[in-house]
């Protein structure tokens, strides 16, 4: 096994699973659809609800496609494998969670103008909420994967995975969701969104590891 | 009442020959009604006094709307046929008939968004009904996705016909979401009880697009499920000697 | 070549869910060898090879290899080691030559067809490891021993549910590796046919 | 003939865009579907008839 | 095995898988925090938005639980053990599912009072809240337990069985909201339950015989 | 007893993704019979069993069972068999004693027990499977075979991961049962050694 055949393999896991992907985005699309159906339809509540909108339901569709993460590869072995490979655990990490963002993200990216549209979001603040998503999302699974990976390792331990994950969630959403209200009002947005670069940074410096310790952990 | 042409309609092989010649007089007929009342509803029709001309997108729009919920009626009728007795034509059925319905369903969709702009000044509104018509197109959408990724033909004509049962229960929701949720959509046009509220000019025309529609339907219906037919019983002989005497 | 040992077990003490399993257990592995663990079920065979392999980590214990202290860092150890564990790692998603490109990128598609006639797997090359019976799959787990490079072979129970026939070729497959220098530990229930073997016994 | 003439006719009073679109787009799916159709059916009966004809041949 | 001992072990499963369920809990709870958080916080926004937003989360919480329901049963192959058992399979069906949505609504239900409390739900419709989610999340877990029947089969089409799930909630969902608003504003409102409890009778009726039918089929 | 069969398998052809595996097979199981189904990796030995059982259905052909057909309605055929699969069955969540008593709810705990010291797992009772060896599961899997009253068994390689001493308890157990007038259809890629069989030769 080489860095290369791995990721190759990760994608075209991936493309066969290309379903799963879908998955992510449909429930992401039910978020999006559910909300004005059971709260409000009106564009007067929809419209200054959006961003917000949009980002729950990406926080949501984040945590559905990685709780299984490292599932199948653990239970036909080949998780084990990866262990014992030689290569580096971490990089390996990495670049799993690199092709899951890359599947889950672009996609979804591609159906924000719709969304948008049909969620009323004012017309200025689109393109900042785009930016928030490309440079917010990717901490997201990042730390994401150390909690996949823990659940493997516990097995039974979902729950306080997602306990323990949230806390870290809550600020991307924060500076996300405020940097798209400042644009709307026509304030300086600049600030938040380094604050979120910053997050992801941090979390690519820290998460691969932890995810490798993880896994290490729950082979045995 | 003898009920051996319904055991004759499960096999294939009298179905193929008995719809054979059907399909393309079904077909023909059903372009030369919807063409004239297309070009009756287009040109003749007089105009609304409300909507003005945009009213003319009705005789495609409310077509397309019916023909998407009734071929759905029929691919729930017929998974319930074949989950009760077997019948071997019901999931063929199914199958030629789920990608034309979702044709119907779009057009449905995509007339009736491109209609909302001008009367209601939005391309979309979160209305029952435009919600349900939506969902009916996704319903169709995963019906095929379903019979497509399954490759064991067993197993996809059990499961595409349990969701098509199921799925049935969708239709009254169309139909009565009008009434139960403050919409902006229209009520019913045609019933069996009232005479419609519009003028005779102007509804005339759209029974007869309904009607042609419904019958260029129903031809490409049975030219799809002949293909499926030829495909699933290749084995047999009569196939070979239908595909050798026909030389198509 | 026979001469000096490049795995070195000493003094191994495995432990599992509060049972002991092996207490001071030391044995070498030669080139040109053929290790059997034997031992009733449950009596810690797999552990054993997991430990070697570095999936866990023993209590107490040594493992040189190559006349360096490996129980820490397994790196050098892993690059040379093929291990394969009752779970086979292979991917169902994937097709059988899409699982082998995975774990050998690098084979020419010749050395594959090769490997996989060998196995009688060459007609299955582009079935999805989802519709094989369990010997086949077992058989494609079993073709990265053709196609690798490794010198110790770490292999849990390498002959379940393979026939009569698939016995024979992997036998002939560990003969031909030891006979060019590599080794071999493996664990099973059945007896080798036509394998030569030294044998540990694990007691519980 | 509810219009005058074909300027009118074409424009529909500020409507055309919608009108032809409509008319555009169904005419252009239900093309789609009965070709789809009808060439599946005769590339069906296409392969099927060259299967029966090297069987026959062997 | 007897219906007896089947349910038996299938509430010992739960009770084994417990974090499983509270995994559903927690999601709940973290999507009626995140709306908040993301969208707005005051309690103009949420006090009429209250029961539409814990509807919400109910349906996407009751949608997690019950995706993976068949999924180990498949894999360890005790699915295939309960159709060639000789019990009826529709029977064992709604055993199962009645265990799962047991499992997860008594919890939920618990939790409710303190969740209307920080959404600031209008005191008056609180019990009919209740009683819309004892009489309508039945019909989701009935209904569900289909698609996940069918998922078990395809391995990679769980995006479909939502899709094909989704129609089938939205009849609940607007029900169920349409009622609790329908008190807020003194309206009537048995007639909505009396709709949800139609739905409920109907789904009890079909959903067990077609999970039996997909289980069957899915199962070889 | 001995005289007429109780399962009659006539004119069976099963298909699995396109490929025929058997075509009119036909053969019939007596009580006392010990039938052995003997073929290559994917010669079909798993499908016929699933077939049997119930859980696939074969594209032509009949099952009599006491003399009834019963190819559509399995129900009275299902009530007389233990099918064990390639997988086995087996809870991980749960422990051993739980797995048990989920199949076999009415059994006495003595009998439980004399039926886990069989098989050398009383001392297990409380393990969570989880914890357990290969050949650990495969045992408890087959402790059902002590506590039900079924009169067919399917067992689908059930000697795989069994060390010597099972292998030995698991064939006594079926000379036992045949004795008393049971049936046993097995598929096994290794050699029985106390028992004498019918065999049944499917090939590719
Ligand atoms: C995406 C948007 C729309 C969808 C999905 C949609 C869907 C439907 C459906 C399902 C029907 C029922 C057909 C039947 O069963 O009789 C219908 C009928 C009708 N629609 Fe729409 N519609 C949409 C937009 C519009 C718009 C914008 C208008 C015009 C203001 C409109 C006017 C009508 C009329 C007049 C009928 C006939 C009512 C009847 O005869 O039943 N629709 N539409
Ligand atoms: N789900 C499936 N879909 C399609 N084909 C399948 C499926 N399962 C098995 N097959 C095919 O059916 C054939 C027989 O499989 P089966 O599992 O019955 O073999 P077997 O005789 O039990 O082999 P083994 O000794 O390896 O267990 C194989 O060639 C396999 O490729
Ligand atoms: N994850 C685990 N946690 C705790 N104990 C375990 C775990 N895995 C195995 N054990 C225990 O360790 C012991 C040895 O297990 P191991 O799998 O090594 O046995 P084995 O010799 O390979 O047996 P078999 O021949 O059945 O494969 C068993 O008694 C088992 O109960
Ligand atoms: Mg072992
Ligand atoms: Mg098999």
């Amino acid at each position: 096994m080489t860095y290369l055949s791995f990721i190759k393999t990760e994608f075209l896991v991936l493309w066969r699973r290309k379903q799963d992907v879908f998955n992510a985005l449909l429930f992401f699309i039910i978020v999006v659809v559910l909300f004005p159906l059971g709260v409000n339809p009106s564009s007067d509540f929809l419209a200054p609800a959006a961003d917000g909108i949009i980002w729950c339901a990406t926080v949501l569709a984040i945590l559905m496609a990685i709780e299984g993460m490292f599932k199948e590869d653990y239970t036909d072995g080949s998780l084990e494998q990866l262990v014992i490979s030689g290569l580096s655990l971490s990089l390996l990490m990495l670049l799993k969670t690199t092709a899951q963002w890359l599947a889950v993200l672009l996609p979804l990216l591609l159906m924000m103008p719709l969304l948008a549209e049909m969620l009323y979001l004012p017309d200025g603040s689109f393109w900042v909420l785009i930016v928030t998503l490309v440079i917010g999302t990717p901490s997201l699974f990042l730390i994401g994967s150390i909690g996949a990976a823990l659940t493997v390792s516990l097995k039974q331990g979902a729950m306080l995975v997602m306990l323990l994950m949230l806390p870290f969630y809550l600020p991307v959403i924060i500076f996300a969701t405020s940097a798209v209200r400042a644009a709307q009002l026509g304030l300086p947005y600049l600030g938040l969104l380094a604050m979120l670069l910053a997050v992801f940074l941090l979390s690519l410096v820290i998460a691969p590891f932890m995810t490798a310790i993880a896994i290490k952990a729950s082979t045995n | 009442m003898s009920w051996t042409w319904f055991h004759k309609l499960g096999s294939p092989k009298w179905f193929f020959h008995w719809s054979k010649s059907l399909a393309l007089p079904l077909f023909g007929f059903g372009c030369i009604c919807l063409l004239f009342g297309l070009v009756w509803g287009v040109a003749f029709a007089p105009e609304d006094y409300q909507q003005g001309n945009s009213f003319r997108i009705i005789y495609i729009h409310v077509p397309a709307a019916i023909l998407a919920q009734s071929c759905y009626l029929a691919l729930g009728l017929s998974g319930l046929v074949f989950l009760v007795w077997q019948m071997k034509i019901a999931p063929i059925f199914i199958k030629a008939v789920a990608p034309v319905g979702a044709v119907m369903a779009l057009m449905a969709l995509v007339s009736g968004a491109i209609w909302g702009k001008p009367t209601w000044g939005t391309w979309w509104v979160w209305d029952a009904r435009l919600t349900s018509v939506l969902v009916l197109f996704l319903l169709y959408m995963g019906i095929i996705a379903l019979q497509n990724s399954l490759n064991d033909v067993t197993l996809a004509n059990k499961a595409v016909a349990v969701i098509s049962v199921v799925g049935l229960i969708n239709l009254p929701i169309i139909k009565y979401s009008v009434e139960w949720w403050n919409t902006l959509h229209q009520g019913a046009t045609f019933t069996l009880t009232e005479k419609p509220a519009m003028p005779a000019e102007m509804w005339v025309p759209l029974l007869i697009s309904t009607i042609g529609l419904y019958c260029l339907v129903a031809g490409l219906a049975l030219w799809r499920m002949q293909t499926e037919i030829l495909i699933r019983e290749h084995r047999s002989n009569w196939v070979k000697q239908e595909v050798m005497k026909d030389g198509l | 070549m026979q001469s000096s040992a490049f795995l070195t077990i000493s003094d191994l003490w495995i432990e599992r869910g509060e049972r002991d399993l092996c207490k001071r257990l030391s044995f070498d592995v030669f080139s040109g060898d053929v290790l059997r663990i034997l031992g009733e079920n449950g009596a810690g065979k797999s552990s054993l090879l997991k430990v070697i392999s570095g999936a866990i980590s023993p209590l107490e214990g040594k493992v040189f290899y190559g006349g360096q202290e490996v129980t820490n860092d397994r790196h050098s150890l892993q690059e040379s080691i093929l291990y394969l564990g009752h779970s086979a790692g292979v991917k169902k998603v994937l097709t059988v030559e899409e699982n082998l490109r995975w774990y050998c990128p690098s084979v020419s598609s010749s050395e594959l067809h090769s490997a996989l006639e060998a196995l009688g797997l060459l007609s299955l090359l582009d079935s999805s490891v989802n519709t094989l019976s369990a010997g086949q799959i077992r058989r494609v787990a079993l073709s990265r021993l053709w196609l690798s490079k490794q010198k110790l072979w770490l292999l849990d129970e390498p002959f379940s549910s393979l026939d009569a026939e698939g016995v024979g070729i992997l036998e002939k497959r560990i003969m031909q590796h030891t006979a060019s220098g590599g080794a071999v530990i493996l664990t099973t229930h059945q007896d080798l046919l036509s394998l030569h073997s030294r044998d540990i016994s694990l007691s519980l | 003939m509810a219009f005058d003439n074909l300027t009118d006719f074409f424009e529909m009073g500020r409507h055309g865009v919608y009108v032809w679109s409509v008319y555009g787009f169904s005419t252009v799916s239900l093309a789609l579907i009965t070709w789809s159709t009808l060439s599946k059916r005769h590339q069906i009966q296409e392969t099927l008839r060259k299967r029966f004809l090297r069987d026959k041949t062997i």
